[in-house]
C-alpha cells in the first residue's frame, strides 16, 4: 500500500510526511545525514579523501604538477577542480559528456576557488612569473544520493589537508627548478569552508541534506557555504522563494554544520598523519 | 611577390606562359566503375577526382527532400597532402563547406533537377594536388563526371580564374600567382548563353578594369569548354563504337 | 526549429513588385534602409541598424605566437554568431549554411583585402604578436545579414583601441588602458559590401533586400567595395541563379558610388562618437535604447503631418472592448470584400490616376505619403518604417 | 528632493527633469499618467538618499526586435543588456517534456565562446525562469531565451535577469509572477554599495551578492555570492536589495503602462 | 492595488502576480463569473498571469487582460491563415504560427469527396477554421461548417499578398468599431482575408495597390482611432489623385 502511494504520488507520499515534521528515512527536517571521512587512502595521489554524507560518497584526488603561471596573475598558483559523475553512480545518469549536474557542480568548485574561499592561491607559487604548482583535483562521485555539492567540498577541503609537496626552489642564475624529493610538506593556508544543501517546499517547510529522492520533489534547493561564521557564499538558482527568516534559519543550521564537520575534519587528517 | 616578377618585361607570365594563355588540360573519364559518373581532370599541376552517384532515393535525413526537385548534395575536399603545409582537415572547414554550397547552387542550376523529384544527386570532389584554380577545375571536374554519369543538364557550366598584374588581365592563374598577391576573380558560366551562375573575387583592384577581367576570364571559361567539350566527344564516341562493337 | 515557410503567394507578389519596379516595403530599386551605427563604451563596440536588421560587433585582442608562415605579421580572426535571437530557425554555438557564407564573406571582404595592417600589430617576430579577434553577433535577421555585418565589423575595427605595449629588452611591458592612451589600429582602406537581390533571371536586382525578398529571389550579388572604387570582393551566388556581364557592371557602378557615401557617413560616426567621449559622462550604446514612447510620439508626429489640432487626450478614447466577436466580421463572409464603391467608379478612379503624370512621380507620391517618419527628419527614431518589413 | 536634483541634472536634460520630478511627485495622479503619454518619458529612478545607495537609471525599449515574439534592450546605469523571447515553439524531440514546456536558455558573452562561466549563468536564469514561468499551461512545447551582452557597465548578472523578466512580460507569456534582480558589493572597508559601476567592482571588493526576489511577497528566489563576509553584513545588503528591487518592479509597471498607453480608458 | 475600489480597477495596466478584486455584486452574487485568458483562481485570489489591461463585461460576468502577443497559441474556433508545408496521406501539413503545424484533411473542404479533392500546392495558402486546439493535441482545421456547407473559408488566390502583424493588431482590426478596413476599401476595393494567428492576405486591383495597403494596415499598429481616420482621409485623398 505505502509503496503503491510512492510510486503513485510521489509528492503526496511525502507530503503527509512533511506534515508529521519527519522524513521517511526517519530523519527529523533539518537533521543532517551522518558523515564518514577518510584522509590519505590513495597511495598514488599526492592528496585524497573519500567521503561519505548518507549514501552521496565522494572521492577526491589531487595529482600536483609544476607549470608557468598565468600573465596576468604571475604571483598565482592554479587549482583545477573537476566533478565526475560516472554513469555508475545513479541511474539517471547517462555515460557520454559531462551532465548538466556535473558541470554545474564543477563551476561550484570553481567559483569558490576564484573567489579564495579554498585556499590562497598565492600560497602555490614557487617564483613569480616563472613556476607555480597546479593541483588538479579530480572529485568522482561514486554514489549520488543528493547534496553532492556538501560532500564535494568535504572532500575537497580534506583532500586538500592531506597533500604533501616536494620542496621545490628555483635557481635563478641556473634558470633551474631544484626539487628535493626526500622533504615533503603539507600545503599551508587551506580554509575550512563547509557547504549545506536545503530543499525547499511549496509551503515553506525546509529541510537539510536532501537525498536525490527529495532533490526531485522539491521545487527548490539552495546552497549556503559558511567558513565558521562568514557566509561565503550562498547559491540559490531560482526555484520557489525564501523569506528573510528563512535565510536566517538557514544559515544558523548551516553554521552548526560546519562547526561540527570542521572538527571531523580536523581529527581525520590528524589521525592521517598520526599514521605516517 | 611584387608585379614585376609574375609578368615579365616581355609579357611573359612566371611559368613561361603568355597573359591569355590557358595551362594544358588533361581528362579522363569513367574512371571509377562503382560511382554513376567520374572524371579525373588536370590543369597544370592542380589535379581533380570527381564522383557523381545518383539520381537516387534521399539518404540521411529525409527531411532534405524537395517536393518539387532533386536535391544536390556536393561535397568539396581537400586531400591532406595536396598542399605544401600538411592541410589538417580535408572537408568541414568553413572554407570547405562555403565551396560545397557553392558548387551545390551551381549545379542545381545547372542539372534539370526539376526532372527528378523528391531524389537526391550526389557529387564528389577531391583535390589531389592543389596549384591554383582548384574550385574552377572541381567544377569542371564535377561537370565531365555528370556528364559521364549521363545527368540531364540545361547546359555544361565551365569555370574558370583570371586576375591583373599590372594592369594586364591574366587567364587561369596558378598558385605562385594567386598567393603573390594578385587578385583572383573566379568565375562560371553557362558557354551556350554566356550567362554567369557563379562569380567570386578575392583581392582587390579598381573597379574600372571589372570589364577587362571579367572578359579575360569568360574567354578562358569559352576556352576551356570548347576543349573540354572534344573530350567528350572523345569519350562518347569511344563508347559508341564498343558498344557497337559489341 | 524550422524557418517560416514561404507561401507561393508572397513569393509572386515580391516578384511581381520588382518587376514592376518597386518593392513590398515601399522602396524603389536601387534604395537602401536606413543605416544606424552606434557604438558602445568599450572600445571596438560598434551596433549597426539595418532597417531592421540588427547586428553587433566586437574586436578585442590578445597577445600570441605569429604563424611560422607569417612571423612578423599579427593575426585577424573573423567570427559570426548567430544565435535564436536573430531568428528561430539559428542555432546558438552552431553556424549553420547561412552563418558560413556570411562568416566568409566578412573575412573575404575584411580580411583578404588587408584592410588592417597586420605588420604593425608585430611586437617581436616569431614571439609575439597581437591576434585581434572581430566576434560579431547577429541579433535580428530581417535580411542582408552581409552588408550589416561587415558594417560593423569595420566600424568595430575603425572604433577599437589595444593596449600599447613597450618592449624593455626581450621584455614585453602591456600598459594598462588607464596607464597610457591605447592605440588604434592601421587602417588600410575602408571595405564594405553591397547586396543585390537579383530577379528573372538576373534581369532586375534590389538594393539591400529584406529577408522576404532575399527568399523569393533566384540569388544574389555581393559586392565588396572601398571609397577608392576599388573590388574587395565578389560572390555571385544563389540556386540557379544567371547574370549577364553586363548586370555584373551596372551593380558595380551603383555599388560603388553608395560605398563611397557609407565610408563617408561611418567616418562622421567615428567622428561623432570621438567628440561624444571627450565631452565626458559618455554612456556608449544606453543612448541607444530607445524608449517605445517614441514610438508612440512618432504617431503624434504622423498627426502632426497631417495638420490636425494639438493630439487632444480625452478623446483618445479607445475601443472599450477588444476582444468581443473577433471573428464575426470574417465569419459572416468569409473573405471580405470591402468594397464600399461600385466596381465600375472605383476603376474609374484608377484610371484617372494612373495616366496623370509620368509613373515615377506617382510613385514617389505615394512614397511620401507612407513613410510618413521621412518628413520629420529630426526624430531619430522612425519606428513606422521599421514595422514595414 | 535637492539631492535628486544634483544627481539627475548630470544624467538628464531638462524637459525630462522637469517631467521625472513631477512624475515622481504626482505618481498616482491619473493626469499625469496620461500626459506622459505623449512626452518622451525617460523613465528614470532615484528615491534613496546617497549616490551609493541607490540604484542607477533604468531604461528599457520593448519589442525592439522584429522577428522575436518578446524582446527587450534593458541598460541600467552604463550596462546594455538585449534579451528575448520565442515561443511558445516545437521542442526538439529529446527535450520534449509531456507535462510543462521546456525553457532553453543561452547567454553570449560579447567577446569569445561561451564557457563554463556563461553555463553557471545559464543554469541561474533558468531555475529562475522554470519558477517564474507557468510551465504547465504549454505542455510539450519549448521556450528560447537569449540573452546578449551589450555593454559591461559593472551588474551583467543581475541586469539579465531583468532584461528576461522584460522580455518575458513582453512577449505575453503566462508568468506567476515577476523577478527583479539588484547587485550589490562590500568594499574592503565593509561599506555596502548598491548596484556598483565598473570601475567600483575594478577596484576590487570583499564580497559581491546578487539578489533577485519576486514580485508578490519581496522572497528571495535566487541569491548569488562572490567573497565572504558575516552574517550580519550579508542581512544587510540583502535588505537593502530587497528594497531596490521594489524600484525594479515600479520599473516594469511603467514600461509596460508605456506599452499600453495608447489603449488605456 | 487591493484597497482600491473596483471601479479605479477596471480598464488599468497590471501585471503577472498582481491579485484582481472584483466588482462588488458580482463577488456577492451567486452567478458563475468567467475568468477569460491572462486570469487564473489560486485559492481565493484571483490572480493576473499576463501583463495588460483589465477589461470586464457583464452577463456572464466576465473578466479578462488585453494583452500583446507576437506568437499565436491556437483556440478552437478561430479563423487562420496558414501555409501547406507538406501533404501526408489524405490531409494536409499547414504551418499557422503555432508551436505544431496543424492539419488539414482533404475532405475538409466545400463539396470535396474522396474522389474529389482539391487541388492544393505545397506553398498555398489556406484560410480556414480550427476545429481542435488543445495544449495536448495537434491542431485540426476545416474549410467548412459542421453542415459542409462552404462559409467563405478555402485556398487563397496566389495572386494576393500576405504580412503578419502582431496579434493585438489584428483584434484591433476586427472589432467592429474599428473602421480602418472600411474606410481604406472606400478609396480601393480589395479583398481581404484576417487571420487571427497575426497573418493578413490582401488582393487589390494592381500588385502596387495591394502593397500600399499592406503597408497601411501593418503602419496602423499603434495609432488609434484617430489617428487612423487621419490615416485613412490622406489615403483617400492621395487616390483621389490630390
Amino acid at each position: 500500500m505505502a509503496t503503491d502511494h510512492k510510486t503513485l504520488q510521489p509528492l503526496e507520499f511525502y507530503k503527509t510526511f512533511l506534515d508529521r515534521k519527519s522524513r521517511p528515512d526517519g530523519r527529523n527536517l533539518l537533521e543532517f545525514r551522518k558523515v564518514t571521512v577518510n584522509a590519505g587512502s590513495i597511495g598514488t595521489a599526492d592528496g585524497s579523501a573519500i567521503v561519505k554524507c548518507g549514501n552521496t560518497t565522494v572521492i577526491c584526488g589531487i595529482k600536483a604538477e609544476i607549470a608557468a603561471p598565468g600573465m596576468d596573475e604571475p604571483s598565482k598558483g592554479f587549482i583545477i577542480p573537476n566533478v565526475t559523475l560516472p554513469p555508475l553512480c545513479s541511474s539517471k545518469i547517462k555515460s557520454g559528456p559531462p551532465g548538466e549536474a556535473a558541470q554545474s557542480a564543477t563551476q561550484f568548485i570553481a567559483e569558490l576557488v576564484a573567489n579564495n574561499i579554498i585556499l590562497d592561491l598565492h600560497n602555490l607559487c614557487i617564483h613569480s612569473t616563472k613556476w607555480a604548482w597546479v593541483l588538479h583535483c579530480d572529485l568522482v562521485c561514486i554514489n549520488l544520493d543528493g547534496s553532492l555539492l556538501d560532500a564535494c567540498v568535504i572532500a575537497l577541503i580534506t583532500a586538500l589537508k592531506n597533500v604533501t609537496l616536494p620542496i621545490v626552489t628555483y635557481d635563478e642564475e641556473l634558470d633551474k627548478l631544484i626539487c628535493d624529493t626526500d622533504q615533503k610538506r603539507p600545503l599551508e593556508g587551506i580554509k575550512q569552508p563547509v557547504t549545506s544543501t536545503f530543499s525547499l517546499f511549496e509551503n515553506g517547510i525546509l529541510i537539510s541534506d536532501p537525498t536525490s529522492e527529495e532533490e526531485q520533489l522539491a521545487a527548490g534547493l539552495t546552497s549556503i557555504t559558511m567558513e565558521g561564521a562568514l557566509v561565503t557564499h550562498m547559491y540559490k538558482p531560482g526555484g520557489c522563494t525564501l523569506d528573510e527568516k528563512q535565510v536566517k534559519k538557514l544559515i544558523q543550521q548551516s553554521e552548526l554544520k560546519a562547526k561540527e564537520i570542521v572538527r571531523l575534519i580536523e581529527e581525520v587528517c590528524l589521525s592521517s598523519i598520526a599514521e605516517r | 611577390m611584387s608585379g614585376t616578377e609574375l609578368l615579365s618585361d616581355q609579357g611573359l607570365r612566371i611559368d613561361g606562359r603568355k597573359p591569355n594563355e590557358l595551362r594544358r588540360i588533361r581528362c579522363s573519364l569513367g574512371i571509377f566503375a562503382q560511382a554513376d559518373g567520374s572524371a579525373y581532370l588536370e590543369q597544370g599541376n592542380t589535379k581533380v577526382l570527381a564522383a557523381v552517384y545518383g539520381p537516387h532515393e534521399i539518404r540521411g535525413s529525409k527531411s532534405k527532400a524537395l517536393h518539387d526537385k532533386a536535391f544536390v548534395n556536393c561535397q568539396y575536399s581537400t586531400a591532406t597532402f595536396s598542399m605544401g603545409e600538411r592541410k589538417r582537415r580535408p572537408r568541414g572547414d568553413r572554407k570547405s563547406t562555403e565551396m560545397s554550397t557553392h558548387l551545390e547552387e551551381t549545379f542545381a542550376a545547372a542539372i534539370r533537377t526539376e526532372l527528378y523529384p523528391r531524389s537526391q544527386i550526389d557529387i564528389f570532389v577531391e583535390v589531389l594536388q592543389a596549384d591554383g584554380g582548384n574550385y574552377t577545375t572541381c567544377v569542371n571536374a564535377a561537370m565531365m563526371a555528370l556528364v559521364d554519369a549521363g545527368v540531364p543538364l540545361k547546359d555544361t557550366v565551365v569555370s574558370c580564374t583570371a586576375s591583373l598584374v599590372k594592369d594586364t588581365p591574366l587567364v587561369d592563374v596558378n598558385h605562385v600567382e594567386q598567393s603573390g598577391g594578385s587578385p583572383e576573380l573566379v568565375v562560371s558560366i553557362l558557354p551556350h548563353s554566356g550567362e554567369i551562375v557563379y562569380m567570386s573575387l578575392t583581392q582587390r583592384f579598381h573597379i574600372d578594369h571589372l570589364s577587362k577581367v571579367l572578359d579575360t576570364a569568360i574567354k578562358g571559361c569559352k576556352d576551356i569548354g570548347v576543349i573540354l567539350k572534344e573530350i567528350m566527344k572523345g569519350h562518347l564516341t569511344k563508347l559508341d563504337t564498343s558498344l557497337q562493337a559489341s | 526549429m524550422k524557418e517560416t515557410p514561404l507561401s507561393i503567394c508572397e513569393k509572386q507578389c515580391v516578384i511581381q513588385a520588382v518587376k514592376e519596379g518597386q518593392r513590398v516595403d515601399g522602396r524603389s530599386l536601387a534604395e537602401q534602409r536606413k543605416t544606424c551605427i552606434t557604438f558602445g563604451t568599450e572600445w571596438g563596440c560598434c551596433q549597426v541598424l539595418l532597417g531592421n536588421t540588427r547586428v553587433m560587433a566586437q574586436v578585442s585582442c590578445t597577445i600570441q605566437v605569429p604563424k611560422s608562415s607569417r612571423a612578423n605579421e599579427g593575426m585577424l580572426f573573423i567570427n559570426v554568431e548567430m544565435s535564436t535571437m536573430a531568428a528561430e530557425h539559428f542555432e546558438a554555438g552552431r553556424l549553420g549554411q547561412q552563418g558560413i557564407e556570411v562568416n566568409r564573406l566578412v573575412e573575404r571582404c575584411i580580411k583578404d583585402s588587408r584592410c588592417i595592417d597586420l605588420e604593425s600589430l608585430c611586437i617581436l617576430v616569431e614571439e609575439q604578436a597581437w591576434e585581434i579577434r572581430v566576434d560579431i553577433h547577429v541579433l535580428n535577421h530581417e535580411g542582408n545579414l552581409i552588408d550589416a555585418a561587415t558594417l560593423a565589423a569595420l566600424g568595430a575595427l575603425c572604433h577599437f583601441r589595444r593596449p600599447d605595449v613597450t618592449l624593455d629588452g626581450r621584455e614585453v611591458i602591456v600598459h594598462q588602458l588607464d596607464e597610457r592612451d591605447p592605440v588604434p589600429l592601421t587602417i588600410l582602406h575602408y571595405p564594405l559590401t553591397l547586396s543585390f537581390a537579383l530577379f528573372d533571371q538576373g534581369k532586375i536586382y534590389a538594393l539591400d533586400p529584406t529577408n522576404l525578398e532575399e527568399r523569393s529571389a533566384d540569388g544574389k550579388l555581393v559586392l565588396g567595395l572601398n571609397a577608392y572604387r576599388e573590388l574587395c570582393t565578389l560572390q555571385i551566388s544563389g540556386d540557379g541563379v544567371f547574370i549577364r556581364k553586363e548586370a555584373v557592371l551596372s551593380c558595380a557602378n551603383v555599388a560603388a558610388s553608395r560605398a563611397v557615401e557609407m565610408v563617408e557617413m561611418l567616418k562622421k560616426c567615428l567622428a561623432a562618437d570621438a567628440a561624444e567621449r571627450i565631452k565626458g559622462k559618455y554612456d556608449g550604446l544606453v543612448s541607444s535604447v530607445a524608449l517605445e514612447a517614441e514610438r508612440i510620439t512618432t504617431q503624434s508626429q504622423a498627426t502632426a503631418y497631417f495638420k490636425t489640432p494639438v493630439h487632444n487626450l480625452e478623446e483618445n478614447a479607445d475601443e472599450e472592448s477588444l476582444s468581443v466577436p473577433k471573428t464575426k466580421l470574417v465569419k459572416d463572409q468569409g473573405i471580405v470584400t470591402l468594397e464600399t464603391k461600385s466596381d465600375v467608379s472605383s476603376s474609374e478612379s484608377d484610371i484617372e490616376m494612373e495616366p496623370l503624370p509620368p509613373a515615377s512621380v506617382v510613385k514617389k507620391r505615394v512614397y511620401e505619403e507612407i513613410d510618413i517618419g521621412n518628413d520629420s527628419e529630426e526624430e531619430p527614431v522612425m519606428l513606422i518604417t521599421k514595422e514595414l518589413t | 528632493m535637492v539631492t535628486n536634483f544634483a544627481c539627475l541634472q548630470t544624467t538628464l536634460h531638462n524637459f525630462v527633469l522637469f517631467f521625472t520630478i513631477t512624475f515622481l511627485v504626482q505618481f498616482k495622479t491619473h493626469s499625469y499618467l496620461c500626459f506622459i503619454k505623449i512626452l518622451k518619458s525617460s523613465v528614470t529612478l532615484f528615491t534613496m538618499e546617497t549616490e551609493q545607495k541607490s540604484i542607477r537609471a533604468l531604461k528599457c525599449e520593448q519589442s525592439v526586435l522584429s522577428r522575436a515574439d518578446g524582446s527587450v534592450m534593458f541598460s541600467q546605469g552604463n550596462t546594455v543588456v538585449m534579451a528575448s523571447v520565442y515561443g511558445p515553439l516545437e521542442a526538439k524531440i529529446q527535450k520534449e517534456l509531456s507535462d510543462r514546456m521546456y525553457v532553453e536558455v543561452n547567454y553570449k558573452p560579447k567577446t569569445g565562446m561561451p564557457g563554463v562561466a556563461e553555463r553557471g549563468k545559464e543554469k541561474l536564469i533558468k531555475t529562475t525562469c522554470n519558477h517564474i514561468i507557468l510551465t504547465n499551461l504549454h505542455p510539450r512545447t519549448a521556450v528560447c531565451i537569449t540573452i546578449q551582452e551589450m555593454q559591461d557597465g559593472g551588474t551583467l548578472l543581475s541586469a539579465s535577469i531583468n532584461a528576461v523578466c522584460l522580455a518575458l512580460l513582453d512577449s505575453g507569456l503566462p508568468l506567476q509572477c515577476l523577478v527583479a534582480a539588484v547587485t550589490c558589493l562590500v568594499d574592503k572597508k565593509d561599506k555596502i554599495i548598491l548596484d556598483p559601476c565598473i570601475r567600483t567592482v575594478k577596484e576590487g571588493y570583499k564580497a559581491m551578492f546578487t539578489f533577485a526576489f519576486d514580485s508578490q511577497k519581496y522572497n528571495l528566489i535566487l541569491s548569488h555570492c562572490e567573497g565572504q563576509v558575516p552574517y550580519q553584513l550579508f542581512q544587510e545588503a540583502m535588505e537593502l536589495c530587497q528594497k531596490a528591487s521594489h524600484i525594479i518592479f515600479d520599473f516594469y509597471r511603467q514600461a509596460v503602462l508605456r506599452k499600453f498607453s495608447k489603449e488605456l480608458l | 492595488m487591493a484597497e482600491k475600489s473596483f471601479s479605479t480597477h477596471v480598464n488599468q495596466i497590471y501585471l503577472p502576480g498582481d491579485s484582481v478584486v472584483l466588482s462588488k455584486t458580482d463577488e456577492n452574487s451567486n452567478a458563475k463569473i468567467v475568468l477569460g485568458p491572462g486570469l487564473r483562481k489560486y485559492g481565493k485570489q484571483i490572480l493576473v498571469t499576463k501583463p495588460g489591461i483589465l477589461r470586464t463585461k457583464s452577463s456572464p460576468p466576465t473578466y479578462w487582460i488585453d494583452c500583446h502577443h507576437r506568437r499565436y497559441v491556437p483556440a478552437r474556433g478561430d479563423d487562420v491563415i496558414g501555409v501547406v508545408t507538406n501533404k501526408v496521406g489524405e490531409s494536409y501539413k499547414v504551418y499557422i504560427g503555432s508551436s505544431e503545424e496543424a492539419s488539414l484533411s482533404s475532405i475538409a473542404f466545400p463539396g470535396a469527396t474522396k474522389k474529389n479533392k482539391p487541388n492544393i500546392q505545397i506553398g498555398d495558402l489556406v484560410f480556414a477554421k480550427l476545429l481542435i486546439a488543445s495544449a495536448d493535441m495537434e491542431p485540426e482545421l476545416v474549410c467548412v461548417n459542421s453542415l459542409g456547407e462552404n462559409v467563405g473559408l478555402g485556398v487563397l488566390s496566389t495572386n494576393g499578398f500576405l504580412f503578419t502583424v502582431p496579434l493585438h493588431h489584428i483584434r484591433k482590426l476586427l472589432n467592429p468599431e474599428c473602421t480602418l478596413l472600411k474606410s481604406l476599401g472606400k478609396a480601393l476595393p480589395f479583398e481581404i482575408a484576417v487571420g487571427m494567428n497575426g497573418k493578413i492576405w490582401i488582393k487589390a486591383k494592381s500588385v502596387k495597390q495591394t502593397i500600399t495597403l499592406a503597408r497601411a494596415i501593418s503602419m496602423s499598429e499603434h495609432m488609434n482611432k484617430e489617428e487612423m481616420n487621419q490615416l485613412c482621409k490622406k489615403f483617400i485623398d492621395r487616390q483621389a489623385g490630390f
